[in-house]
């Protein structure tokens, strides 16, 4: 996987948050200040034109400027902890490829699968730190951890990618579903109470969209 | 949805050419969004900077100005600003003394200003913070993101902007804040819901006979929905909560505080009732406000903030004010 | 209907109770239903009256203070003030020079204030009167009740109010408040209609793709039923009919107000339009107001008032006001 | 009729207005600024009080202090036009007791139908004095001015009381009727322009309800 392959991940995102934008802020709007699919778009559409305008060459920088565009351009809290998810990727995958660079010196920065596993695992360790949710608390952690664990899992047992990223879907859609039947205990969502039980949570959703559209690309 | 607006995306950026247009005495970067003082910075003077999703104006951007904020970061609707914004505010009204964010507890806004305050250290300038979180509708529990910042956030930036144009230090200047959010607390009631111009619709939907306890400003539907009721009994639900959680005595700020679609008469209904409340309690409402001062775009309710003052915090209270949606002294 | 009140028959003077309560520098006579100031009268000083229906808050109850008016009556929700109120209050402030009734046009209103004058002459109180016609949607024919007054009733109150203060007498005083309305012109658009307490629904229904052009201040239907549009759009259209009534030049005071239940920030929107809309003509907006002054209930809406200024004007403008709801200077 | 047949009258009147009141303020609505019904059932609320407290003992006393009381308690137009309706028919009828007793030195002053028209025109001349509206303005005077016509009428024409007040009644309703196809020329309605063709004038309509109390107590 190359900076190309991000490049596609990210724009496919972008593509894909924007199709499901008014869907994303409608499950706000039942437990919190109907945005999530505003910001959401809004910084993914920066996001794509930071790419195009830098045209950053390895996998880290771009999933590293996606995060910094993200965290310049959405506030709220999907901004900062969405920001800090794909900044904590691309540093990974960076040292990741610094040490492959020394290891292979003829250059070969692509990503492996287990890298890319690590690096998702980073992600969720930034979001949990900067954010303080931990799973069942109806939140983005909902989706994300269990994808990571999947993506983790299937590195391990040595799957194809498309294996693998099957399995991050599969486990980040079963994620949204459990948010359902949570009372919050982060976010807005966190003020209504028991009020907040029977909905989905939409930063949980926008988590499994990114795999959705990691899906797609390593599909086509 | 009908709204006064050019195009959903475009309503922030929008009122603030108005507000630029409308306020000679504010400088407004329409790029940066951010609206400041046009005689900043204050040297010697600690910088208030406060920002968050705009939908809730007066808030901030209409309190920056003498004896308030120097700089206002507004987001885009309900949504914190980016740490970009509330960094180049920082710098562009840091007078030498440091400056002090006022963060309404959000974790998004919590979580964007802290980032641009560690940036801001890194950066040469000295930051400090006053988290308002005053509105008892939420239990501050490990179980929530904790209370939330409303009305009390007009006083703290009232207080503490008085106590800086003093000259007092930056920590003295924190402290104030935080002083007034603690002996400040706030409920807020909704006769209607908001519609986010984005969302196109109303977040919740209120039958004719119905009404939302507890409330926060961003629409979110509040803790209870109760019968729609009088102005007395809604009043009394509100201040009931207030003095819970606050034993209500002495001399009191009162703010009674339209959602963005309540006329004024009506607020002025609801002060009296407020004020009946508190005598009967032997407390005094010695300094109020009665208007739209922390809206949620066009919301119908109300809130009702208090802070039990000190002799102190009313003379600061008192120092003049110059803003565009407060003003007086000289 | 949903509303902050206690019940349809006591809103008037349950808000009033209300302003007594938040403003200490007024005096509310609730039995009489006057609002005046604390200090009244003041000795040699013209007294300026006002008054019209309630529901238009913070008019003119929240101009009461010094600057501005001497006394406000208010009567019930959109019905003018009966005489015995205006008799009163004239008596109240009459400080020997004379009383000014600050009387917008409409039949009740005007009928009432000269019943009350005539009274008032016949018990010693000289009374001279301003009409305030500014309302251009109304064509000022034979065949109707002429235009009406609406937000230039804050200017002809400021500025007259101002010219009271330094002493001038009772013939200046309404000369100038003459001036301020003659070269003032309002137009108002609604995006929902208002209902009034007593009546329980919406005046008028509008549906989600509509707005009502030329509206006034009281529920009243307008002109025209059009499709809702920009905020730039209906700015032009509200723009168009000041400028084609009263071509726009030179210095502007600017007044975008709310009717009641739009959110400032759309004010804002609409305030950034008028003002580009000025300067394309050639027109300054030299002064200005953004906010909720004379509104209709919980219309959702706005109006445009803009004043030709004059040296004298404008001096008189930015002389210092201390009321509720407008206050600068010292 | 007597002053106890002209405070049988107003407080007929004031039950009328006030089981109309919601329909007033209807038709208010429809072209004005929707307070009508609650105007005048303020104000002979106040009306009823200020009658059973001070018992005027003469029929023009009664007029006089009902048309003061409006003038005193209700405000907007309808509140001057009806107090100088009343307070002109009081002082028609106070002048023609005056006469009456200096003519008939046993102190009688009932009221004659003749005295009453009388009365009745004095009242449109008030109504037209002070709004300066013609019939065909779309105001009360439209129903006002054809039942003082009627009333003279039948008075002229020696007929019952009863009879002359049917035929009143039956101008004022015709009256009002005749105000829905015109435009207003008057008023807050002539703001609206054609938009407030087809609408009764409410200030008409209450009007008519005048002549329904006067009929329903000379029936009684
Ligand atoms: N402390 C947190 N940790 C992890 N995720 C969080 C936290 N708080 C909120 N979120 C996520 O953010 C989403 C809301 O994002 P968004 O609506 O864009 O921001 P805001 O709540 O500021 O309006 C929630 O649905 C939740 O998934
Ligand atoms: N100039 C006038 N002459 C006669 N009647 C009038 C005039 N203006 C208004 N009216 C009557 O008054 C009625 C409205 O009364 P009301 O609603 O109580 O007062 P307002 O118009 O001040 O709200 C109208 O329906 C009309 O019949
Ligand atoms: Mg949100
Ligand atoms: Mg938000
Ligand atoms: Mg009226
Ligand atoms: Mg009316």
């Amino acid at each position: 996987m190359n900076s190309q392959f991000f490049t596609a991940w990210i724009e496919e995102t972008a593509r894909t948050i924007a199709a499901h934008r008014d869907h994303l802020t409608r499950l706000d709007a039942a437990i919190g200040d109907a945005d999530h699919g505003t910001n959401l778009d809004r910084g993914f559409t920066a996001v794509r034109e930071a790419l195009s305008a830098a045209s950053p060459d390895t996998p880290g920088e771009v999933l590293t400027l996606t995060g910094t565009t993200l965290i310049r351009k959405v506030g709220g809290a999907s901004g900062p902890l969405y920001g800090t998810a794909f900044r904590r990727m691309g540093a990974t995958l960076t040292t990741a490829a610094g040490e492959a660079v020394r290891s292979a010196p003829d250059g070969e920065t692509a990503v492996t699968l287990t890298e890319l596993a690590a690096a998702f695992e980073a992600a969720v360790a930034g979001v949990r730190e900067l954010g303080g949710a931990s799973e069942g608390d109806k939140t983005m952690v909902d989706a994300l951890a269990p994808a990571a664990r999947a993506l983790a899992g299937a590195a391990r047992d040595g799957r194809e990618p498309g294996e693998a990223f099957d399995a991050a879907l599969a486990a980040a859609r079963e994620g949204v579903r459990a948010t359902v039947p949570l009372q919050a205990r982060k976010g807005r969502a966190s003020y209504l109470g028991e009020r907040g039980i029977g909905h989905e949570d939409p930063g949980a959703a926008s988590t499994a969209l990114l795999f959705t559209a990691l899906r797609a690309v390593a599909g086509a | 949805m009908k709204k006064l607006i050019n195009a959903a995306d475009s309503v922030v950026t929008d009122a603030l050419a108005g507000m630029a247009e409308a306020h000679p005495d504010l400088r407004v970067d329409l790029a940066n969004k951010i609206v400041y003082r046009r005689s900043a910075p204050t040297p010697g003077k600690v910088g208030l900077v406060s920002g968050g999703g705009s939908g809730h104006e007066p808030l901030h951007a209409g309190f920056v100005g003498h004896g308030m904020l120097d700089a206002a970061c507004p987001g885009e609707i309900f949504t914190s600003p980016v740490p970009d914004q509330v960094i180049e505010a920082s710098h562009r009204v840091d007078g030498g003394a440091g400056v002090l964010h006022v963060v309404k507890n959000y974790t998004g806004d919590v979580m964007n200003f802290q980032m641009a305050a560690e940036l801001c250290a890194e950066e040469g300038v000295e930051v400090a913070t006053v988290l308002v979180n005053d509105d008892v509708a939420v239990k501050d529990s490990l179980y929530t993101a904790g209370r939330r910042g409303t009305g009390a956030t007009v006083f703290v930036e009232k207080i503490a902007g008085a106590l800086a144009e003093t000259g007092a230090s930056l920590g003295e200047v924190a402290r104030v804040g935080g002083q007034v959010n603690t002996r400040s607390r706030s409920f807020g009631v909704a006769l209607s819901s908001c519609t986010v111009p984005a969302a196109g619709k109303p977040t919740f939907e209120l039958s004719d006979t119905e009404v939302e306890l507890g409330i926060g400003i961003h629409g979110e539907p509040g803790r209870t929905r109760a019968p729609a009721a009088t102005a007395r009994e809604l009043t009394r639900i509100a201040m009931d909560a207030v003095d819970d959680d606050l034993p209500l005595s002495g001399d009191v700020l009162v703010m009674v505080n339209g959602m963005g679609a309540t006329p004024l008469i009506e607020l002025y209904v609801v002060f009296a009732e407020v004020a009946a409340y508190l005598r009967e309690r032997g407390a005094v409402p010695a300094r109020s406000l009665v208007g739209n001062y922390v809206t949620s775009l066009d919301m119908q309710g109300f809130s009702v903030t208090v802070c039990l003052l000190t002799d102190d915090l009313t003379r600061l209270w008192d120092a003049p004010v110059q803003t565009a949606a407060l003003r007086w002294g000289r």
